[in-house]
């Protein structure tokens, strides 16, 4: 499942309802992006996330789709926020569950990729110095290059 | 008339998020917002820019019917 | 940070305690570990985890140090249950903290391959054919093996 | 008298968990064991199990001394 929440997501009560009566699954790993408070050494008061509601809730869940295809696995969930987020507060939760560790691992560091680099999302850092907007970074997409299959 | 609406750094630079704006096609918009606004036109031709028409990207110039939806859309940048 | 838990553990409360307050970090996995109803295709209905209170955290707390140091993290929590665990509930919870998200994947990834093949549990199953005793799976082995680095 | 403890698969062979044994040594004291239960002495012999003094794991003889505490551990299967 996917979700595009315009209000403050809480890690603690997502994962305590993915766990809850998984007697079918041994394995979940989450993945849970904060605001950071600086990036590149650059201070950081906070975030503002511009999203597409309607295509990006569309591309989130054909990422969804796409890491249920390749990875042997129970249940998916990505819940990703947009609007302002203050420092410190989730941007992104995303778990996976499934029978073996190794496919929950594999399965949300690859969803993660996919989304740092194909999901609708804008970010604008306020600082100092005043706003500015980021992109991907190229670690972002060395990180999702990773899982190009050969042809 | 097609509703056209900007993300990101596009709309900062455009000054607005949502225009109703009366076209035939996807070039034939891009020319108008091209000569509206030199600096928006030059932003909107950078790769990495698409237009994302009734929520499906599209790389090919279409024709565009009153009621679409047409999205420009910079870079990503999620979680 | 490592515990030895002899009641239930609540993975959602303790993943809301330790994204807490994080504006240093921008990334945050973690691996739950459940009671699966069924091992290869045996029901399972419940699970006893002995442990060796003293020397199980001892060596928990190796792994956690062995974690940090090889990794660039800025928190680690591994929380492991002992005692009678039913079908479903948490068994382990591992957290890292770390700025990017290849660091706090690949150190979850790691503390989990350790603990399942040095920490000191010894894991026996209730099925409807009596209980048995179970090793760590030649999986387990192999998954700890992709981190060992040549001299 | 060394304080002797028996963890998993071990103890439900030995039937106790926890043991005070008059020994000199790591070796005297598997010997008396393996000489007490043939079958547990069997498992204590196994490749993987080891014993742990004083939370240490040992996998040569040691001296043991009074309040020593020895484990004998079978493999292990965390998470």
């Amino acid at each position: 499942m996917v979700r595009l929440e315009d209000t403050p997501i809480d890690p603690g009560a997502l994962l305590a309802e993915f766990v809850r009566n998984r007697g079918d699954a041994g394995a979940v790993v989450n993945f849970t992006g904060l605001t950071r408070d600086a990036t590149s050494g650059q201070p950081v008061s906070r975030l503002t996330l511009d999203a597409y509601p309607g295509w990006t809730e569309k591309v989130m869940a054909e990422l969804e789709a796409e890491t249920r295809a390749r990875f042997d696995v129970i249940d998916v969930l990505a819940v990703h926020r947009w609007g302002v987020v203050e420092v410190g507060q989730p941007i992104v939760f995303v778990a996976v569950a499934a029978v073996h560790r190794r496919s929950a691992f594999e399965a949300a560091d690859f969803l993660m990729d996919q989304l740092k680099t194909h999901a609708p999302f804008w970010k604008k850092e306020d600082g100092p110095d005043g706003s500015r907007w980021i992109e991907a970074r190229p670690e972002d997409h060395a990180d999702a290059a990773r899982w190009i299959q050969p042809e | 008339m097609a509703r056209v609406l900007m993300f990101g750094v596009l709309q900062d630079l455009a000054g607005w998020r949502t225009r109703e704006i009366d076209t035939t096609s996807l070039s034939a918009l891009t020319d108008l917002l091209m000569t509206e606004d030199a600096v928006l036109g030059e932003r909107l031709s950078r790769p990495g820019v698409f237009a994302v028409v009734n929520q499906t990207m599209v790389r090919t110039d279409v024709i565009l019917a009153p009621d679409d939806e047409v999205a420009f859309v910079p870079p990503v940048s999620g979680g």
